[in-house]
């Protein structure tokens, strides 16, 4: 069910958004951050476009290590370390297998999920982007055990990451740069959520045009 | 936006080659890795001091670099922590067989960014040590973990474990002098305006006409309150108070006292606020021996200041006095 | 208007004193008079060298008064020139059996101040000469007769004369030294913002979010036009053609390259302004032998930079090269 | 006709009247100027109002120099020499004598200019406060041979100086800080030549009630 060009499909469209999206990424991380998240993921995911057709496609995993590598060697900031950590633990869930399936998509967001927490050091409800994240794994993993199609796991999942990302607003940031504002980082989304969402929404639109 | 600037993604680059370019004889700009580094490091009669940080705090630190001083500086772009892999590349540049240490200012990607470097440094077999540097008080009772942040007491750092490393101390004798310092030293600023990242080409944040920001940081993140504007002695008060009583500083402490500029403040404004934190501090018994006025740890064009005070004893005091030369100099 | 100020009337004095209070071996501040001078001033050993200027330039000329610069600095208030008394006064006060060399950047008013005081001061038998500096190259072409403005290129002047003074000198002999440098020193600036004198609380003129004016002085005067803001290579060619072309500047010189900061201009862009005018220079076969990159004359919290050029021969390049030691210092 | 204590009046109004406008002087001078044209005189002449009692009052000539000396020694710019070398000139035309008259009013008055002139080396039509001042004694002198009395002359001067100050709006200016912005000085008046319209107007409004 998923394939490699599911896989390529998924990382390219996260690739496209962060490009897309970087002047509305930072505007959102300047509210009560510093602004550059939208320039950061910009600056790391425009090299993976760049050089897309480079990157060792032997198995799923050397896939995912090789555009782990490219954009912690690119992106700065907390989100160099924590994207490129979520990537690698994906890589390694998967490593040594020839194919992979939707099963394996729940697994390897979780590992992506604790790879973030390790490095980071955050937890649930600490206005990050695992507050989007860790919802969207629930939700496929239901949809998945529904037996439900690829596009409905999608679209499930993009609409509980826009949910999820709404419910960041009125929680005190207790990581990254918000958390110096305390209170006051009450009344805005946190940026790395939003950035899942609007992730998850676009794979969700273009899922049905994917080619295969 | 109005600026010195061409593409907004290569201002970092330009300005390290700039920097590069005007002092040919003892700066060396690596563009692979986006760093500075001394054109004699690595030396191996002495530790490498590194500092990477995010850009935009010029003269820190790449404008730090040199004699006494840094050996490298790898910065990362405008507010961004270097991607670890440059630090890691700046590791492996300037080892010496004294060891390196990392001078990293406390805050979440910066951390997460040593520390990989430093496990990967480690493995090649990289004697190396990392020095969290953590003064600004005006964070102390949040509720994150990270703790405080570094800002503009990190020169004094610099300068200490620079003379140290330069006079043939060890890498644990160095570490220990860092550590020291750092825990003597408090720092708070405010904003008058927010500043304008290049990439981003607006101010970050907005304030009225007569609002200030207190606590802010060196990335233009917005401080702990907004006051209204008030006299230039208040603005003093309102930062030496808190810096004063966190150490605290008493009756008797000798001490230096930086008034940093945060970028868009003229100088002569940070010698009148000068003037009346050392009246405010003789007043409370302290004694300001050795004095720092002027741009050390800026917020790209924020208009604003912080006030640094370090309390002193012999031997920081002697470090501070030692000699030192670097990229941001007068003559 | 939010700046570190108490009453507008009293920034002037008060910045002296914090200056004063900052470096309370060297310098010495004398409030009857809002003068700073060196403690050791004056030297029969040596010529004294004054500057009176307005102020809101700072760095100069309060902060360029030290070892190997100058003995006294007399600033009037903000953007006008020192009242001739102060003028008159602090030549009484560093008078050297050498004499005094008084200088002067060229405008109406402080040419005027400089005059009088001059000639109140021979009349007490002081021996004292006042040196004109005229290096902007902006208003070359005009219609009055005052002539050229003195801008950055003053800082220039003053190291030479101040290494030549101190090396034991006689007046004529600095007078010769002081004429040479400055007839081979341009410069030109231009602004990105207005600044704001804490007098009058708001921009001195208005500029639309994307306009820039070329040719500025150093008191907020509107330049010879207004354009476009364009980008940071272009905003370089715009100064550096002129000043390259006025004395002119020609393949095989070796030159001092400044870029200095109008007061509001993070340091980060100015490297990034010297990368590009020190690569244009080569290109032309000129060679910057010596670089000066930060804040040496600013107009307040103007935004903007200025590019000065000084040609270079043996005797000025030995003079710009020895040791000095001012106010305006980091360490 | 004229008394001491006429002159009393005209230094104390030249001086409340500076005092008085720190701000419109100065807006005036930021135009193409440095904008510190009203802060010069106002420190200069709050120092003559505070001082008023202690100046020596012997005779008119040496009540006028002591005033010289007070704003030279604190406006700074180019007032300060202008304005002083003024008052000098005006009490040197007058030395020796223990009575002034009318008749002094205007070879004072042309003293005062002569003395500019040299000082600064500005010619009439330079857009300077000159442009003001030089009119102004014309006028007074014909309204003297005419007659008139002190309240007619006063009021004719005063219109005059503003006629003049208007008039120094097409100038360009050749001297001082406005002069280097060539062409663009067209299109405002001098702050100077303004500055003596509304003393000279202050001296017409106030003459009537003037203290004998
Ligand atoms: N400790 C953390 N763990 C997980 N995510 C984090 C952490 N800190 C910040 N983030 C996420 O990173 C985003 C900001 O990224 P970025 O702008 O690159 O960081 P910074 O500029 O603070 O270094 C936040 O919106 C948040 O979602
Ligand atoms: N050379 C001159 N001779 C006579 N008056 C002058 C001269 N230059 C300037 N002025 C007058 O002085 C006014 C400006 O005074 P001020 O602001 O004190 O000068 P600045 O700031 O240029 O030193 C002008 O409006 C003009 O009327
Ligand atoms: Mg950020
Ligand atoms: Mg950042
Ligand atoms: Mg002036
Ligand atoms: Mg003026």
């Amino acid at each position: 069910m998923t394939t490699f060009s599911d896989v390529e499909f998924v990382v390219r469209t996260i690739a496209q958004t962060a490009v897309d999206n970087e002047k509305y990424f930072g505007d959102l991380d300047s509210v009560v951050g510093d602004g550059d998240f939208g320039y950061s993921l910009a600056r790391g995911f425009e090299i993976v476009l760049k050089d897309w057709d480079s990157y060792d496609r032997t198995d799923v995993s050397t896939f995912l290590s090789k555009i782990a590598i490219a954009i912690t060697g690119r992106i700065g900031g907390t989100s160099g370390p924590i994207w490129g950590t979520a990537f690698l633990r994906a890589a390694a869930t998967v490593k040594g297998h020839s194919e992979v399936s939707g099963d394996d998509v729940v697994p390897m967001l979780r590992a992506a999920i604790a790879g973030i927490m390790a490095r980071g050091g955050a937890e649930l409800g600490e206005k990050t982007l695992l507050d989007a994240l860790s919802p969207v794994a629930d939700t496929i993993e239901e949809s998945i055990a529904a037996g439900d199609s690829s596009e409905r796991i999608v679209s499930a999942a993009a609409a509980t990451a826009r949910r999820a990302a709404d419910a960041t607003t009125p929680m005190v940031a207790r990581r990254g740069r918000a958390a110096y504002t305390g209170e006051r980082s009450i009344g805005s989304p946190d940026a790395g959520a939003v950035a899942v969402a609007v992730i998850l929404e676009a794979l969700a639109s273009r899922w049905g045009n994917r080619t295969a | 936006m109005k600026k010195i600037v061409n593409d907004p993604q290569r201002f970092v680059p330009e300005m390290l080659e700039g920097l590069a370019l005007a002092n040919p004889d003892t700066l060396r700009y690596v563009p692979e890795y986006n760093l500075i580094m001394r054109t004699d490091a690595p030396r191996d009669d002495k530790v490498s001091i590194v500092q990477g940080s995010g850009s935009g705090h010029e003269p820190a630190h790449v404008m730090a670099v040199g004699k006494g001083m840094l050996d490298a500086a790898c910065p990362g772009d405008v507010f961004a922590a270097p991607p670890m892999d440059y630090v890691y590349e700046t590791t492996k540049l300037v080892n010496s067989s004294k060891g390196v240490l990392l001078l990293v200012n406390n805050y979440t990607g910066d951390r997460m960014a040593f520390d990989m470097a430093q496990e990967m440094s480690l493995a090649d077999g990289v004697t190396v040590k990392t020095l969290f540097i953590d003064d600004d008080v005006a964070v102390q009772d949040s509720t994150w973990t990270v703790g405080r942040r570094g800002v503009a007491g990190n020169f004094f750092v610099i300068k200490a474990v620079g003379a140290a490393s330069e006079a043939g101390a060890d890498l644990d004798e160095v570490v220990r002098i860092g550590e020291k310092v750092n825990s003597v030293t408090r720092t708070m600023g405010l904003a008058l305006t927010a500043c304008t990242p290049p990439a981003k080409g607006s101010p970050l944040f907005e304030l009225g006409d007569d609002e200030i920001e207190i606590g802010v940081g060196i990335h233009g993140e917005p401080g702990r309150r907004r006051a209204k504007i008030m006299p230039g002695n208040e603005l003093v008060d309102t930062l030496l108070e808190p810096v004063v009583n966190d150490l605290p500083f008493e009756s008797g402490d000798r001490v230096a006292l930086m008034i940093n500029g945060l970028g868009g403040t003229p100088i002569s404004e940070l010698y009148l606020a000068y003037g009346h934190a050392h009246k405010q501090l003789a007043e409370r018994g302290i004694t300001v021996a050795r004095s720092y006025v002027g741009e050390y740890c800026t917020s790209l064009d924020m208009a604003g200041f912080s006030v640094t005070l370090v309390r002193l004893d012999d031997e920081i005091e002697g470090l501070l006095a030692a000699p030192a030369e670097i990229g941001m100099r007068i003559f």
